[in-house]
């Protein structure tokens, strides 16, 4: 779960990070006052997604009126296909360097890495690889001193800045252990006279511990298809294709996608039913591919611990219940193959046994090439 | 031969009295693997189909020489689980388990390290030498003797490529579930080691997702170590960047863990790559080594 | 540092570990409130000491009167060579069973280990090793929930004991990390009813680390001698001998008092004046040794960083400022030793070359055997 | 040979600009040891004693091949030296500091072990390979080249004992000295083990004191696996229990520790015991085996 800026900094102050002075703000009006506090500012939208300013989605004020200009420019548009209903009105920081400083959970070394740069403020990956200062950290040691001297000598950052910059590490990591995070990440970390700040807050929170993190505020990225998925335990990811595809574990519903795609088709969903789905949740998951109105939809299941019977009960079940009227075409093999085919069989319908075949036969059908 | 377990290994089960644990325990001894315990807190004493309860690890390692530990145990209990299981002895724990938070895996990592235990998964469907010992939940049916070892992050689709090889009478040596999470205890490069070792495995299976540099660090790997044909199969070509494709793993992040890359990283390593899963077998056959 | 037992409840307290109410007083009649609040009493010596019990430093008393007389009997006696200065006044528990609990750092582990035995309440080295539970505990990974419950599974503390128990265990790691101890034990841990309590408290804090534990009491072990030599830096021990050792570093010092004892001497202290000490503190320690009246004074000093003139340079310092009037046999070899040597031989006195032949001189020299 | 250090070790020293720091590294650098580097945080790019300076052991270790560091730094302070050391890839570090807290030595040798590191100390005079290279403050002057290996857990005594050898015309191989605390990095057993495989050495001196039990531990593995003549010497014979006896180990506690249990323990195991450090070298002239 991405945080949006404000709700980093938020969790940053939480901490003893510092960062600017700044208010989120709804409505275009509300940045007069707050920039009559705070003298000259920046308005900036609001969304999950870098490269704001590039978009336009950063402005700065002189006074309150260009501020409410500024909000009213940005709120309600959409910068990289994402629509602002949040700006956040800050002080205008003197900058006399920009740094980069970011602690990430990294597969390949089974835990954290910390990367920093003397070259913040762009995209950090436009930033050369010598640049990049790269330290792995160790869960069982933390960050020690020695560690953060380190760092700050790297990025040479000597006395004052030094002990700032050592400090703002030991709370930046202990945030990111105390709140399972996938990523903390400041860029700009600024350089403003003889203090050190975070001038932008880029926060992602491990979903699978989100149960363990009631203070967190939450962020809906999914939209209603995948919330509605989510809600009854599968995984489903909107795409924009035409064929609906259900199939059972993320590998194989990946492989699914691509064979499709390598046919012509057009997947308009992921949706991985899971390994042992029942004839409910199957049922649940057909009917929500029939609510996006595809063209087609194919059924892949490959049964270990699904069961092949199950999957044909619950399309027969859906069917019966609210005649299914797009073109359905269902691959089964594994466990109670015979079983589901019978099923199937007695109702009229074929079952395929090669992914192959199957997927074939799917995108000629969505594309109206046969009945 | 094959490698990590084998008709010897000697498993306790981790969560036995459980729905999951139960059905599972009683596969596998189906499937002929040696379980010589389980543990259930407070069922100690018991007996689940047939095998010994325990309430500890601690406790069944008293009783028992035990090589290795299956954890069927919910995601938020699944860390102490597999900590136990380590602190414990066992050199090697399969954690079924999926949704275990990132910073818990972190930390079952980095404890396993300090142990030298090996981790499979989490998030995995398990480890099976065919014909000897299985640990995890794959389907008993489709896992027979023969020369192909496979290494995968994903489940299902494993299943398929070993039902698409035994259609072609290739059965496989062993075949490794590494997991779909971001952070798993083994990485392609640990199996890959191992199967060059393994006098039964004459062709390796790598079976990759978009996400992560896994399968790029394999590439490096393979180019250095490997003297055996790797046939390699990737998903997610068509996966769009950002999203998260079922597995906490599977996602293309700041132009990372693409498709192209690993492709590109496989090939330049001689590796022979399948577009579709089901290409998998004729590409062994072409190789005309068995 | 040893705690006495009221502190070691006091810390308990403070981190949520249950221990019987009670107070602690000094002077007797104090004891009758005490017991009129709590009933049926326990009254306990508070000596830094064990086997209080079997030496009379504990006593039952069921009325305030019973109370105030029992305080009476304790407070100023001596016990096991101590003299009782307070009583720790206490709620009596109804026990059902005593356990055993600690965690002590352990040389040979390098670390942690949970020491705990289901016969508690008698002196530990006690209990047969098969009734012990032994876990070392793994500094990286502290205290897990897996952990307690497996400690509580050999305690045979089941259900809601035993969740107490792990509660309590975590607690108890927690102090003996954050406090720097050397040793936590409770002896014994007692059930009373549905409660765990602990009955006795023995905590022992790092000397090394006092300086980190503002918060912590002091207290003081040392006698007024050890405490003087403390303070300038050195390391004594008072003995019950008369012939008083420096030597330079502890493993020589210890092996100087046993060859003096060898040759039937009996050394007054044990004094480690450091492996380089110069003139200034060398001369401060003579003046120790020759405040506490031997009948002889051996100095036995090979040079490493210690400059054997310094030695004699100290040495003749002390000696023209207070003539000595005590027999003092020197030994020197090492680091300067021609420069001390000389230094000696013009004022007439002799340094001895070798270890034997000074520590024999010395014994003479103490038993009036020779001038 | 000899053990752990020799002509080829490269020694950065910590703390090097300190008093202490300077004037060891001084008299190391007369001895003849390859010290190629010194950090002092904030001096970096200044020299002390003709060895340049730098800001941390990572800065130093880009320059130089570092094999094994020296800690001169205060006690508050020294643990967070050493976990750099450690970090920074040191493969030997030795800790003269003394004062140590505990649990500050707990936390060096945790990650020590994780990482492959040996520590000597703290609270140490250091190692000493006679001829070839000193890691440690023991005066140059005693230590010759010679068959005689000795570890000892105190240093002022060991030099007694190295004196007393070179009286009789005895030089020693390595010296180690272990440190006086509770916790040390070495034990005897790690040291002794080397020890038999070194073929500079002829005969083992062990100097040990009362407190803990590394003697008795000692003597264990001597009996089971060290072949070469062991000569021992314990202090403390006539110290009380309950005291420390200057080093925080040295205190005999709840009847363990004794000096009586620690030479019953060292004679079952065939080791020869000397009762007084000076006689060492007789015992050793008469086993005849030099």
């Amino acid at each position: 779960m991405k945080l949006f800026e404000y709700m980093g900094k938020d969790l940053f102050r939480r901490y003893g990070i510092p960062t600017p002075k700044g208010k989120v703000i709804q409505e275009a009006l509300q940045a007069g006052p707050v920039a009559e506090e705070l003298g000259e500012v920046v308005i900036k939208t609001q969304i999950l997604s870098g490269k704001r300013g590039k978009a336009g989605g950063i402005k700065f004020a002189g006074n309150p009126a260009e501020a409410v200009e500024a909000a009213q420019a940005i709120l309600g548009q959409e910068f990289n296909g994402l629509v602002a209903t949040e700006v956040l009105v800050e002080e205008k920081l003197q900058i006399e360097h920009e740094l980069y400083l970011a602690i990430v959970m990294e597969g390949s070394l089974r835990g954290p890495i910390l990367l920093a740069s003397q070259y913040g403020g762009m995209d950090i990956e436009e930033v050369p690889e010598e640049h990049m200062v790269k330290m792995p950290i160790d869960l069982h040691v933390g960050i020690q001193p020695y560690f953060c001297k380190e760092v700050a000598r790297r990025l040479n950052l000597t006395g004052e800045l030094g002990r700032q910059f050592s400090e703002m590490l030991v709370k930046l990591y202990r945030l990111f252990r105390e709140k399972d995070c996938e990523l903390v990440e400041i860029n700009p970390l600024v350089i403003s006279g003889d203090r050190l700040i975070a001038a932008d807050a880029k926060v992602t929170i491990d979903d699978e511990a989100l149960y363990r993190q009631p203070d967190l505020p939450r962020v809906e990225e999914r939209n209603e298809a995948e919330q509605k998925a989510h809600a009854i335990g599968l995984s489903f990811v909107q795409l924009d294709g035409d064929i609906a595809i259900m199939a059972n574990g993320a590998g194989i519903t990946m492989a699914t996608l691509d064979v499709i795609n390598h046919y012509g088709g057009a997947p308009a969903n992921f949706l991985d039913a899971g390994g042992g789905a029942n004839v409910e949740q199957t049922a649940q998951a057909l009917e929500l591919l029939l609510s996006t109105n595809p063209k087609a939809i194919f059924i892949n299941i490959f049964g270990g611990i699904t069961r092949c019977d199950d999957v044909a009960k619950a399309f027969l079940q859906v069917n019966s219940e609210k005649k299914i009227d797009v073109p359905v075409v269902i691959r089964l093999v594994g466990t109670n193959q015979e079983l589901g085919v019978k099923l199937l069989q007695e109702q009229g319908i074929v079952a395929y046994e090669q992914m192959q075949e199957a997927a074939m036969k799917t995108v000629a059908l969505a594309k109206g090439m046969v009945g | 031969m094959a490698i990590f377990v084998n008709s010897d290994t000697k498993v306790v089960v981790q969560g036995i009295t459980g729905k999951q644990g139960r059905f599972h325990t009683q596969q596998m001894l189906k499937y002929g693997t040696k379980i010589v315990a389980g543990v259930s807190p407070g069922k100690g004493g018991q007996e689940a189909e047939g095998v010994p309860v325990y309430d500890s690890v601690f406790a069944a390692a008293k009783e028992h020489q035990i090589d290795a530990g299956v954890i069927f145990i919910p995601a938020a209990f699944a860390k102490d689980a597999a900590l136990e299981a380590i602190d414990a002895g066992l050199k090697l724990v399969v954690c079924i388990t999926e949704h275990i938070p990132l910073h818990d895996a972190a930390e079952i990592m980095a404890f396993a390290k300090k142990r030298g235990t090996t981790i499979v998964g989490p998030n995995t469907f398990g480890i099976v030498s065919s014909g000897q010992c299985k640990i995890g939940i794959m389907p008993n049916q489709f896992f027979i003797p023969g020369p192909v070892g496979i290494v995968a992050r994903s489940g299902t689709l494993s299943y398929e490529i070993v039902g698409n090889l035994s259609n072609a009478n290739l059965g496989t040596s062993t075949v490794v579930g590494m997991g779909g999470d971001r952070i798993v205890g083994l990485n392609f490069i640990e199996v890959l080691a191992q199967f060059e070792q393994d006098p039964d495995t004459k062709v390796i299976v790598l079976v990759g997702e978009i996400g992560g540099s896994s399968e790029e660090e394999a590439a490096e790997y393979i180019k250095e170590h490997i003297t055996k044909p790797v046939v390699a199969y990737i998903a997610g070509k068509s996966a769009p960047p950002g999203k998260r494709m079922g597995h906490a793993g599977a996602i293309i992040e700041r132009g990372k863990g693409t498709y192209q890359g690993k492709i590109e990283a496989l090939k330049s390593a001689g590796v022979h790559v399948a577009t579709l899963p089901y290409e998998v077998p004729g590409i062994i056959k072409e190789l005309q080594i068995l």
